[in-house]
C-alpha cells in the first residue's frame, strides 16, 4: 500500500534519514522499531508531510504522496496518532473528535459510534477539555480522533506510552481488530517487544537513520534484537 | 545657481499631520508665487521640507538640521507650543529665524521667533467680551489639558472675575489629548447651563478631540441658541471633517475667516485652490499667519538687502503688510503682530459667518496683563532695550544667554 | 455688525405683531437658512440649494434662475435671533395640532414666564384636551403662582411642582425656599425639593450607567475584532486600529457614492466595510502573517510596519485631514425620557449594534465548523493539518473575519468621532487592554471587560475628572491582573498551563 | 583583563565595542581639529545626533536584556527611559536658576506662570547633581521594583505582562500630561542652559555628552553581557523557555526576573538621562506606548538575544528615520513600514541573525 | 494594633517585619523514619474529585512504586507534593517539620524534592551540558547564581552524569533537538544533578527500549537508600523488576489507595486485576 524508496531527510545540516526504503503491504500491521533517536518519528513525520524530504519517493496506492499537501494526506486515507498525543488542549473531547469530520463523506459527518464502543472513557468524558485528561485518556482520544477520518492506513507513534496495562492490552486488541476485522493497514512504531510481537505481522528496523532489517514478525530473533534494539 | 533656502518644519506624519500638512503646502505655494515674481534679491527661493513627525525631540533635531546642515535663512514651522519650545533653544543658539503661525498662550518672546498667530489678547479676551455683550452670565471653560488651554483659561478666569462674574458661575474642565467620549461632560455642561442664566462654553479643546465633542453636542441636542460654544482651535479645516449640520450657530474667534469678503482674500483662496488642485479645499487662520509671516520676511529681506538672520531680525520690526481681511499687519517690537479679531458663527456649509469684529487691529501682547507673574513684563527687541522679558518693576532683563 | 442684527431682531418682532398668516413659514425658512435676498433689488427669495443654475423663488412664487454665485446673499442670523425665533415659534406652536408639539411649546415657555404667557396659557388650558399638555401648563402656572403671596395658592403650587423634574420647577422652588416667609410653606417646599433632588440623583445614576454602557460598547466593538485576530489566532495585530480606520473610510466613501441617500448609507456601509477591511485583512494574512505562524512576537514587528504603511496610504489617498461622515437623521436626536434623563439615539444604536455583532461572532466561533477549525488550528497547527484542516484557508478566513469586524467597528466609530489617518492609533491601545483584561481567547471576557471598563470609567469621571479617571482605570487594570493573572475569564485547568 | 574576559566568546560584541571605541575617539577629533571646510569635518549637529543614537542603543540593550533573554516582552520600557530623562530634566531646570524669563531663582518658568507659589516637595534636591544622578537610577529602579515585585510574584506573564507594562507607561503618560503633576505638562521641561557648569550650547559640552553616551553604552553592554555569561544568564534562558520547570528545580523565578528587570530599568533610566540634554527637551510623549513598542521593534530588527543586535537595530532604524524624514518627508512611513515588514519576512532573526547565517553558510560550504 | 504601637514599631530600628524575614524552611527531620506524609488529601477540579481522601507515607530511603489506571490521580498527587496544586483539604509534610502546603515550588524543590515530569520538560534552548549545570545542586539565590563557577568536583559530577545518561555525543547539542527518548534520559540526569532527598519520577521509561528500561531500573534502585524514590509507571515488567520481592507497591484508583503491599500481593488482588492489570 505504502511504498517508500530512497528517502533522505535532513534537519538543517544534519542528515537524519539515509536512503530509507519501506514497504507497507495492504491489510497488514507493520511495526517500525529501533532505538531512541534513530529517526522513527522523523520518518512518520515525513509520511505525514510535516518534514520536508530531500530526495526519494513515497507512493500510496500508486499515487505520489509527496505531491499531496499535509492537509490532503488524511483525505487520501491516512490517520495519524502522533507521539506525545497532540490533543487540542482547549477543545472538549467531543470537539477534538469533530475536528476530523470535514474529511468524511458529505452525508456521513458524524462521529462513528464504534469509536465510543472501543473507548468508552471518551463517551464518559465527552465535555471535558482534552488538555485536562490524564495521559492515558489522551492517548485513547488520539486514536479515536485518528479513526474519525476513516483511514485506510493508520499510523501510530508509540501508542502504548504511558497507558495502563489492561488498556495496553485493549489497545493491542483494538489495533488487531482494526487491522484484521476492519481491514485497516497499520504502521506502528513501538518499543515494547512483547506488544510488537503480539500485534504486528511484520517488523521493520531503523538504525541511525538507515533501514537495516525487515521481515515477518516470526523472523525477529534475538540476534536482531541484540544488534539493533538493545543499547 | 545660488538659491535662498527656506526651511519648512511641519509634521507630515503622526498626530499633528492633520493640521500641519496644510501649512507645509501653504508655504510651498507662497514660495512658488514669490519665485514666479522673480524670487528675492535676484535669487530663487528653495524650500527645504522635513518631517518632524509630531515628535518633539525630532523637531529640535530637524530644526538643527535645517539651520546647520541645510543652512536655511528662515524657518516657517511648528504648530503646538511644545514643538516651539523644543526648537527654541536651537534657534537661539544658532541665532536664526522661526516664524510661528499658530495662536498660542503667550508668555514668550524670543529674539529669534516671530509669532504671527494670535496671543490670548487677540483671540480669547475679545471673544469673551463679545459673549458678555450677548448676555452670557455663566461660563464653561473647557480645554485639553495642556499649557495653552491652562494659560488661556487662567487669563480668562482672571478676566471674568475682574468683570464681576462669580466663581460658581465658572466651570472649568480639562480632558486628555484626543479625548473621544464626551457624554458625561456634555451632560454636565447641559446641567450647568440649565439654571436659567445664559451660559456659553469657551473651548480650548485641541485637535482630534473636537470632532467627537461637537458630535456629542449635536446628539445631546445642545443648540447654539441655548448654549453657544466659542472655540479657539476650530477653523475651516477642522470643520471640513465634521458634519456641520447640527453645529450651526456655534462660534469661533480668529483673526481671519475664509468667508471674509476682500479682494486679497479672494485672490488668496483662488491661488490656494489652484495650487492644491481642489476647489473644495478651505483656507484658515494659521494659513493667513504664514502668509503674513512670509510677506513680512520678504519685505524685511528686501529692506535690508540681505537674508542674514541677524540683520533681518532688526529690519523686520515695523514692517507692515496687507492682511487678507482688508487691513494691515505690522510686526511689533515684541515679535508679535497686529491683527483684527473676528467672531464667526458656523454655517451649515462649514464656513464661518462673521458676526462681530474689532474696529481696528489689536497688537499681540507677549505677556498677559492678567497673570500675576507676567503683568510687569514687557518685550521690546529694539535697541537699546533688546529684551524679551523686561521687568518694569525691577528694571531688569531676566537672564538670557544673549 | 451687531447693529445690523439688532435691526433684524426688531424686524422679527414687527413681523409677529402683524400676525401675518405666513409668519411661521418665514420663521422656518429663516432658521433653515433658506431665505436669501437679491443683492441688487433687495427682494427676498427662497433657495433650497444655492447652486448656480438652480432656481430661486420669491415669496410670491415667481421663479428666477441663479446666474452668479454672488447675486444673492443669505439672510443671516445670530444666536440671539435664533433664540428669538425659537421663542416665537414656541408661542405659535401652542396652537399646533400635534399635542407633543404643544407640550414642547409650553416647556419652551417655562424659561421665561411673563404675565402675557400666563394669560395665553390659561386660555389654552380651557380648550386643551391632551392630559400631558394640561399637566405642563399646570406646572407653568404653578411656577408663576410661586411668586404670589397667597398661602393657599402657594401651597397648591408647591404641591403641583412636587415631583416635577423640569429645571424651571426646581429653580422656582429653590428661589422660593430662600425667600419664603411662612415656615410651614418653606418646609413643604423643602420636602418637595428633596423629593425632586432624590429623583434627579436616581436618574443621574441611570445616566451614568447608560454613558458607561455606551462607552463600553465602543470599547467592545473596537476590541472584538482583535479578540479574534489576537485572542484566537495569537497574532499581535498592531494594524488592528488601521483596519478600523479602513472601515470608517469605507463609510465615508459610501456616503460620497450615494449623496442622495445618506439615510441608508450606513446600512450599506456595514457590509461594505466588513468586506473591504476583511479583504485587506486577508491580504495582510496571505502576504505577511502566514509566514510568521509559530513566531507570534514577530507578528508584532510586521503588523507594526503594516500599520505605518496603511496610515500613510490613507494620508496619501485621502489627505491628512479628517473626513466628514454624516449622521443619518434616524440616528440623531434623543429619546427624552424626562427632563433630566434622555437617551441619545446614536449611542443606543451603537449599544444594540455591539450586542448584535457580539452574538453573531459568538455563534460563528461556537456553532460553525469554521469556528471549531479556527480553534483547532490555533491550538496545534501541525496536528490540525494532519486532521485534514486546510489551515491556510482557515487562517485567511479567520483573519479576514477579525479584520472585517474591525471594519464594522469603524462604521460605528465614524458616527462618534474623527475619521482620519490617526484614528487607528487612538483605539489600538484600548483594544488590547480590553481583550487582555477580559482574558485572551474569550469573547465573553472581551464583552464583560469592555462594558465594565466603560461603566467604571464613567462612574469615576465625575469626581476624578476625565484624565485621572483614565489613569485610575489603568492602575486598576494593572492591579487586577495581579489578582487574576489571566484576565477576567481565564482559561483554566491543565490545558492552560501546558 | 576583566573587560576582555567578558567579551571573550562574543565576536559580535567585540566588533561592536571596537567600532564604538574608534568612533568615540575619531568623531571628537574630526569635529574639533578638522576645519569646517574639510569634507572630513564632522559637524556638531552630527555629533549630537550620534550621541542621541547611542543613548537609544543603550535603551535597546536594556530591552533586549529582558525581552531577548528573559522572554518578557516589555511594552513599557519607554517609561523608565522617560523617568531617567525627567530626573535629568529636573536637574537641568533647576540649573537655570534666575535666568528664566520670569527671573524666579527658585521656580521653573512653567510654575511661575501657572501661579505656583513654591517648589513642590518632589523637586527638592534636584539642584544637586549628585542627587539627580542617584534619582536617575533610583526612580526607574524603584518603579521597576514595585511593578515587578507585584507582577512577578503573582506570576503575571506573557501578553498579560506585556499589556500591563503598556498600561503602566500609558498611565504615566496621561499623568505627566496633567499640569497639576508639576512636571510642565505637555510642554515638558525645556530651555536647558547648562549641565554641571558646562553650557549645553558649547560644542565641547556636546562632544562630552557624546563621549559619555558611548561610554555608557559600552559599560551597559558589558554589564548585560557579564550577567548573561554567568549562570544567571542561563537561568534567564531557562525561565524564558520553561518557567515552571525552573521553579521545580528550585529557582526563585520571580527574583531572577525582578532583578534583571530592575537592572534593565536602571540602564534605561541612564539612557534617558543622557538623551535629554542632547535633544533639549523631555515631554510626556516619551511615555507614549507607541514609543515603547518601537524600541522592541529596534531590537527585533537587530536580532533578539544578542545584545549587539539591539545596538545595531537601534542605530539602523534611527538613522533611517533621520534620513527618511529629511529625504522622503511625504512618504517615509512607507519606507520605514516596508523595512519592518521585509526584515520580519526575510531576516527572521534580524540583521545579526542574517549575518551569522551567512557566515555559517560560508563555513559549511567551504 | 493601635496607631501608637504601630508608630513605635515603625520607628524601632530593630523591629523586623515578618514579610522581610526570608522564608527559611526548617531543617528536615526524619527522626520517625518517615520522609513524606500525605494525609486525607482531597482535590477536585470543577467538581470532579481527582484525589479523594488520599493517605500515603513514604519512608526515608524507600523506593516506592505507584501504579494505577490512567486518570487515577498519580500525577495530581505529585503536583500536590511539589506545590503545583493546592489540595482542597488534607495535609502534606516532608519529615516531621516541613509543611509542604505552606511552601511554593522553589521552596519545596530547595527543601529536597525533585521531580521528573510525565511529559519530558527540559530547556530546549540550552545545551545538554547547560541543562545539567542548572539542575546541579547549588546555592540558588540570584547573587550566587550570578557569581557561580563550576569547580572541578562539580565538573566531574557533570561528566559522570552525562556518561550515565548516554548523551556524551550530545553534550553541546541544544536539548530541543534530542529525540523523545533522549529527552527522557536528560531529564533523569537533571533529576540526579539536583541531589534531592525525595525523587518523584513520573513514567520514566515511556519511549525506552527494554534494555534501557533495565538500566533505568538499576539506576533508580541504586539511588534508594540514600534517597527516597517514588516511581509512577505503567510498564509492569519495569515495575516488577524495580519492586522486586519486598518493596512496597501502591495502587491508586479514583484518587485513593486501592491496594498496597508487595508486588506479589498487589498483583493478586482481584480489584487491582480488574481495574488495572487485566487478563
Ligand atoms: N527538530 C529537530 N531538529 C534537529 N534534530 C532533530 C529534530 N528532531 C529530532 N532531531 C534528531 O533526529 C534524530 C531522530 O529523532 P526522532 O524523533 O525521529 O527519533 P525516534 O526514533 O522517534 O526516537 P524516540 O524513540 O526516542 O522517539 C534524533 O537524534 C534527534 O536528536
Ligand atoms: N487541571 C485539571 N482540571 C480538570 N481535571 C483535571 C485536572 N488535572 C487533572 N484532572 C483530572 O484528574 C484525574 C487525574 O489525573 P492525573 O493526571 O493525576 O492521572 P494519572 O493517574 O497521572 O493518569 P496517567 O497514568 O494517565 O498519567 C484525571 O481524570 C484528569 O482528567
Ligand atoms: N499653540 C497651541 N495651540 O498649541
Ligand atoms: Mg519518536
Ligand atoms: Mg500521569
Amino acid at each position: 500500500m505504502l511504498k517508500i524508496e530512497g528517502l533522505n531527510q535532513y534537519y538543517g545540516q544534519s542528515h537524519t534519514l539515509w536512503d530509507v526504503d519501506l514497504h507497507i503491504p495492504e491489510g497488514q500491521c507493520t511495526v517500525l522499531m529501533g532505538r531512541n533517536g534513530v529517526g522513527k518519528t522523523t520518518l512518520l513525520q515525513c509520511i505525514m508531510g510535516h518534514q520536508a524530504v530531500k530526495s526519494g519517493s513515497m507512493m500510496l496506492d500508486g499515487a505520489d504522496l509527496l505531491k499531496a499537501s499535509v492537509e490532503q494526506r488524511p483525505r487520501v486515507g491516512i490517520g495519524y496518532v502522533p507521539q506525545g498525543r497532540q490533543i487540542f488542549p482547549l477543545l472538549s473531547v467531543e470537539e477534538n473528535l469533530q475536528v476530523g469530520l470535514p474529511v468524511r463523506a458529505r452525508n456521513d459527518r458524524k462521529i462513528p459510534e464504534y469509536i465510543f464502543e472501543l473507548f468508552p472513557v471518551l463517551a464518559e468524558m465527552m465535555h471535558r477539555r482534552g488538555g485536562d485528561l490524564s495521559g492515558g485518556q489522551q492517548q485513547q482520544l488520539a486514536i479515536g480522533r485518528a479513526l474519525v477520518v476513516n483511514p485506510k492506513l493508520l499510523i501510530l507513534d508509540e501508542p502504548t506510552e504511558g497507558i495502563q496495562p489492561n488498556v495496553v492490552t485493549e489497545i493491542g486488541d483494538i489495533i488487531r481488530k482494526l487491522n484484521r476485522e476492519m481491514g485497516l493497514t497499520v504502521l506502528l512504531v513501538e518499543q515494547k517487544l512483547p506488544f510488537a510481537r503480539k500485534v504486528g505481522d511484520r517488523f521493520c528496523i531503523l538504525d541511525r537513520g538507515r533501514h537495516v532489517a525487515e521481515g515477518e514478525m516470526e523472523a525477529l530473533d534475538d540476534k536482531l534484537v541484540a544488534q539493533y534494539l538493545t543499547v | 545657481e545660488e538659491t535662498i533656502k527656506v526651511g519648512i518644519l511641519h509634521s507630515l506624519s503622526g498626530t499633528m499631520a492633520i493640521s500641519e500638512t496644510t501649512l507645509k503646502d501653504t508655504m510651498l505655494m507662497l514660495i512658488d508665487e514669490q519665485n514666479a515674481k522673480g524670487g528675492l534679491l535676484g535669487k530663487k527661493l528653495e524650500a527645504v521640507v522635513v518631517d518632524p513627525a509630531s515628535n518633539w525631540p525630532l523637531f529640535a533635531e530637524k530644526a538643527r538640521e535645517l539651520v546647520s546642515k541645510e543652512k536655511v535663512d528662515a524657518v516657517f514651522g511648528c504648530w503646538t507650543s511644545v514643538s516651539r519650545k523644543s526648537v527654541l533653544p536651537v534657534f537661539e543658539e544658532t541665532n536664526s529665524l522661526l516664524f510661528y503661525p499658530v495662536q498660542y498662550e503667550g508668555e514668550e518672546s524670543s529674539k529669534n521667533v516671530f509669532y504671527t498667530g494670535a496671543a490670548p489678547n487677540q483671540q480669547a479676551v475679545p471673544a469673551v467680551d463679545y459673549l458678555m455683550d450677548q448676555g452670557v452670565e455663566r461660563w464653561v471653560l473647557a480645554g485639553t489639558d495642556y499649557v495653552y488651554p491652562r494659560t488661556t483659561n487662567k487669563i480668562l478666569e482672571a478676566y471674568l472675575k475682574a468683570k464681576g462674574v462669580a466663581a460658581e458661575d465658572i466651570m472649568v474642565n480639562y480632558t486628555p489629548f484626543g479625548h473621544s467620549d464626551w457624554q458625561s461632560i456634555v451632560s454636565d455642561i447641559k446641567k450647568f447651563g440649565s439654571t436659567g442664566k445664559k451660559t456659553a462654553v469657551v473651548s480650548t479643546i485641541n485637535g482630534d478631540a473636537n470632532v467627537p465633542f461637537y458630535k456629542e453636542l449635536g446628539s445631546q441636542g445642545v443648540a447654539a441658541s441655548d448654549i453657544p460654544v466659542v472655540a479657539f482651535s476650530v477653523g475651516e479645516e477642522e470643520l471640513s471633517g465634521i458634519d456641520t449640520g447640527p453645529l450651526v450657530g456655534h462660534l469661533a474667534a480668529w483673526n481671519y475667516f475664509m468667508s471674509v469678503d476682500s479682494e486679497a482674500n479672494d485672490e488668496f483662496i483662488d491661488s490656494w485652490q489652484t495650487y492644491i488642485k481642489n476647489e473644495d479645499r478651505v483656507t484658515n487662520d494659521p494659513m493667513e499667519a504664514h502668509y503674513l509671516g512670509f510677506k513680512m520676511w520678504v519685505e524685511a529681506v528686501k529692506k535690508s538687502g540681505t537674508t542674514e538672520p541677524a540683520i533681518v531680525q532688526d529690519s523686520i520690526i515695523g514692517v507692515s503688510v496687507p492682511n487678507l481681511t482688508g487691513g494691515y499687519a505690522t510686526m511689533m517690537p515684541n515679535h508679535h503682530i497686529t491683527k483684527p479679531v473676528l467672531i464667526g458663527e458656523i454655517q451649515d456649509d462649514g464656513q464661518f459667518e462673521v458676526v462681530w469684529n474689532t474696529a481696528g487691529t489689536v497688537a499681540g501682547d507677549a505677556w498677559s496683563d492678567f497673570l500675576e507673574g507676567s503683568k510687569d513684563l514687557i518685550s521690546d527687541w529694539r535697541a537699546p532695550l533688546s529684551c524679551g522679558n523686561y521687568n518694569v518693576k525691577t528694571a531688569k532683563c531676566s537672564g538670557q544667554n544673549f | 455688525m451687531s447693529k445690523a442684527f439688532d435691526n433684524k431682531s426688531r424686524g422679527l418682532d414687527l413681523l409677529v405683531e402683524t400676525s401675518h398668516p405666513r409668519t411661521s413659514e418665514i420663521l422656518q425658512l429663516l432658521s433653515d437658512s433658506q431665505l436669501y435676498y437679491h443683492k441688487k433689488d433687495k427682494r427676498l427669495f427662497i433657495i433650497t440649494h444655492y447652486v448656480t443654475g438652480k432656481v430661486a423663488k420669491d415669496l410670491q412664487g415667481n421663479e428666477q434662475v441663479i446666474k452668479k454665485k454672488r447675486d444673492f446673499k443669505k439672510v443671516t442670523l445670530n444666536n440671539k435671533m435664533r433664540g428669538q425665533i425659537n421663542r416665537i415659534q414656541a408661542e405659535l406652536g401652542l396652537n399646533a395640532d400635534n399635542p407633543q408639539q404643544r407640550e414642547a411649546a409650553v416647556r419652551d415657555l417655562l424659561k421665561d414666564i411673563t404675565p402675557g404667557t400666563v394669560a395665553t396659557l390659561k386660555t389654552r388650558f380651557l380648550i386643551e384636551e391632551s392630559k400631558n399638555v394640561r399637566e405642563m401648563i399646570n406646572i407653568a402656572l404653578a411656577i408663576n403662582d410661586l411668586k404670589s403671596s397667597d398661602d393657599v395658592l402657594l401651597s397648591n403650587a408647591i404641591e403641583q411642582l412636587d415631583g416635577s423634574l423640569e429645571q424651571e420647577s426646581r429653580s422656582a422652588l429653590v428661589a422660593f425656599v430662600s425667600t419664603a416667609q411662612s415656615p410651614l410653606l418653606k418646609k413643604q417646599a423643602q420636602i418637595a425639593l428633596k423629593g425632586i433632588e432624590d429623583k434627579v440623583q436616581y436618574y443621574g445614576w441611570l445616566e451614568t450607567l447608560y454613558f458607561g454602557l455606551s462607552l463600553g460598547s465602543v470599547l467592545v466593538l473596537a476590541g472584538i475584532g482583535l479578540a479574534i485576530t489576537f485572542g484566537v489566532m495569537g497574532v499581535i495585530n498592531m494594524a488592528h486600529g488601521e483596519l478600523i480606520m479602513i472601515g470608517a473610510y469605507t463609510t465615508y466613501v459610501i456616503q460620497l457614492l450615494m449623496p442622495d441617500h445618506i439615510e441608508w448609507s450606513i446600512l450599506v456601509a456595514i457590509p461594505a466595510a466588513f468586506v473591504v477591511s476583511g479583504l485587506v485583512g486577508i491580504a495582510i494574512e496571505r502576504g505577511v502573517i502566514r509566514f510568521l505562524y509559530g513566531r507570534p512576537l514577530e507578528t508584532l514587528l510586521a503588523t507594526f510596519g503594516i500599520s505605518l504603511i496603511l496610515q500613510q496610504a490613507v494620508r496619501s489617498l485621502f489627505s491628512p485631514l479628517n473626513r466628514s461622515v454624516e449622521t443619518p437623521d434616524w440616528m440623531s436626536g434623543l429619546i427624552q425620557i424626562n427632563p433630566v434623563f434622555s437617551l441619545t439615539l446614536s449611542r443606543l444604536y451603537i449599544i444594540l449594534f455591539c450586542l448584535v455583532v457580539f452574538v453573531a461572532l459568538l455563534l460563528v466561533l461556537k456553532k460553525t465548523a469554521l469556528g471549531l477549525q479556527v480553534r483547532a488550528v490555533s491550538q496545534n497547527r501541525a496536528m490540525a493539518r494532519s486532521m485534514g484542516i486546510r489551515s491556510n484557508r482557515v487562517d485567511a478566513l479567520t483573519f479576514g473575519l477579525g479584520s472585517g469586524v474591525a471594519g464594522i467597528a469603524g462604521v460605528a466609530l465614524s458616527q462618534l468621532t474623527n475619521v482620519g489617518p490617526n484614528m487607528g492609533q487612538a483605539y489600538i491601545i484600548d483594544s488590547f487592554m480590553v481583550v487582555v483584561f477580559g482574558g485572551v481567547g474569550n469573547l465573553w471576557g472581551t464583552l464583560v471587560a469592555g462594558l465594565s471598563l466603560g461603566v467604571a470609567n464613567k462612574v469615576l469621571e465625575p469626581w476624578a475628572g476625565a484624565v485621572l479617571a483614565k489613569v485610575l482605570m489603568l492602575i486598576f487594570i494593572i492591579l487586577f491582573i495581579q489578582k487574576r493573572p489571566r484576565g477576567l475569564f481565564p482559561q483554566r485547568g491543565r490545558a492552560a498551563e501546558g | 583583563m576583566g573587560v576582555l574576559n567578558i567579551v571573550k566568546n562574543d565576536r559580535g560584541g567585540q566588533i561592536m565595542l571596537g567600532v564604538l571605541l574608534v568612533i568615540t575617539i575619531l568623531v571628537p577629533l574630526l569635529n574639533l581639529f578638522v576645519p569646517e571646510t574639510n569634507p572630513l569635518h564632522v559637524p556638531t549637529y552630527t555629533v549630537t545626533l550620534m550621541g542621541k543614537y547611542l543613548t537609544l542603543a543603550l535603551l535597546a540593550v536594556a530591552v533586549d536584556l529582558v525581552w531577548g533573554y528573559l522572554g518578557i516582552l516589555t511594552l513599557g520600557h519607554g517609561a523608565f527611559f522617560a523617568l531617567g530623562g525627567y530626573a535629568m530634566g529636573m536637574y537641568l531646570m533647576r540649573q537655570i536658576g534666575d535666568r528664566g524669563v520670569y527671573g524666579n531663582p527658585e521656580l521653573p518658568d512653567f510654575m511661575v506662570f501657572l501661579d505656583w507659589q513654591e517648589l513642590p516637595w518632589f523637586w527638592q534636591g534636584f539642584d544637586q547633581f549628585w542627587f539627580a544622578a542617584i534619582m536617575i537610577m533610583l526612580v526607574p529602579g524603584v518603579l521597576a521594583f514595585i511593578f515587578g515585585w507585584l507582577a512577578f510574584r503573582s506570576r503575571v506573564s506573557g501578553v498579560y505582562l506585556s499589556i500591563i507594562t503598556q498600561a503602566m507607561t500609558y498611565a504615566l503618560m496621561l499623568a505627566f500630561y496633567r499640569n497639576e503633576m508639576g512636571f510642565g505638562g505637555n510642554n515638558g521641561l525645556t530651555d536647558f542652559k547648562d549641565l554641571v557648569g558646562f553650557s549645553l550650547q558649547e560644542d565641547t559640552t556636546r562632544i562630552g555628552l557624546f563621549v559619555l553616551s558611548a561610554v555608557a553604552l559600552a559599560v551597559g553592554y558589558l554589564i548585560c553581557r557579564h550577567l548573561m555569561n554567568s549562570r544567571l544568564g542561563r537561568v534567564c534562558i531557562a525561565v524564558r523557555d520553561a518557567e515552571s520547570r525552573a521553579r521545580f528545580m528550585g529557582y526563585r523565578v520571580e527574583n531572577v526576573k525582578l532583578w534583571i528587570f530592575v537592572i534593565s530599568a536602571m540602564l534605561a533610566g541612564v539612557a534617558g538621562a543622557l538623551y535629554v540634554p542632547q535633544v533639549g527637551i523631555i515631554n510626556p510623549n516619551e511615555f507614549s506606548p507607541i514609543n515603547s513598542i518601537e524600541i522592541v521593534v529596534w531590537v527585533a530588527v537587530g536580532g533578539r538575544a544578542t545584545l549587539y543586535g539591539a545596538v545595531i537595530g537601534a542605530l539602523l532604524i534611527n538613522y533611517a528615520k533621520t534620513y527618511f524624514t529629511a529625504e522622503l518627508p511625504d512618504v517615509w512611513l512607507f519606507a520605514l513600514g516596508g523595512i519592518f515588514v521585509l526584515v520580519t519576512l526575510l531576516l527572521p532573526k534580524g540583521v545579526t541573525g542574517f549575518v551569522a547565517g551567512l557566515k555559517q553558510h560560508k563555513e559549511v560550504s567551504a | 494594633m493601635s496607631i501608637i504601637s504601630a508608630f513605635e514599631q515603625a520607628v524601632d530600628r530593630n523591629h523586623v517585619y515578618p514579610f522581610l524575614v526570608p522564608k527559611q524552611a526548617p531543617k528536615l527531620d526524619v527522626s520517625h523514619n518517615v520522609l513524606l506524609y500525605l494525609e486525607d488529601i482531597t482535590v477536585s477540579f470543577d467538581g470532579f474529585k481527582a484525589i479523594n481522601n488520599l493517605n500515603l507515607y513514604i519512608n526515608d530511603g524507600e523506593l516506592r512504586c505507584i501504579i494505577g489506571p490512567n486518570g487515577a490521580g498519580k500525577t495530581t498527587m505529585m503536583d500536590i507534593i511539589t506545590g503545583k496544586t493546592q489540595p482542597d483539604s488534607g495535609s502534606a509534610w516532608f519529615g516531621q517539620t516541613i509543611n509542604l502546603l505552606e511552601m511554593d515550588e522553589p521552596a519545596i524543590a530547595q527543601a529536597g524534592i525533585g521531580r521528573k515530569f510525565q511529559k519530558p520538560t527540559i530547556f530546549e534552548e540550552l545545551t545538554v551540558w547547560e541543562n545539567l549545570e542548572l539542575a546541579m545542586a547549588d546555592d540558588r539565590n540570584v547573587w550566587s547564581i550570578l557569581n557561580a563557577r563550576i569547580n572541578s568536583e562539580q565538573s566531574s559530577m557533570l561528566l559522570e552524569t552525562i556518561e550515565l545518561i548516554g548523551l556524551q555525543a550530545n553534550t553541546k547539542m541544544l536539548a530541543g533537538k534530542l529525540s523523545h527518548g533522549q529527552k527522557q534520559w536528560l531529564e533523569i540526569g537533571m533529576l540526579l544533578m539536583q541531589k534531592p532527598r525525595l525523587l518523584l519520577v513520573d513514567e520514566p521509561v515511556a519511549g525506552m527500549t527494554h534494555q534501557e528500561m533495565d538500566r533505568t531500573a538499576e539506576l533508580l534502585s541504586s539511588l534508594a537508600g540514600r534517597h527516597s524514590v517514588v516511581v509512577v509507571e505503567h510498564d509492569m515488567d519495569f515495575v516488577r523488576n524495580l519492586a522486586g520481592k519486598d518493596r512496597t507497591v501502591t495502587v491508586l484508583h479514583q484518587g485513593s489507595v486501592l491496594s498496597e503491599g508487595s508486588m506479589n500481593k498487589v498483583q493478586q488482588d482481584p480489584k487491582v486485576v480488574e481495574v488495572y492489570l487485566g487478563e
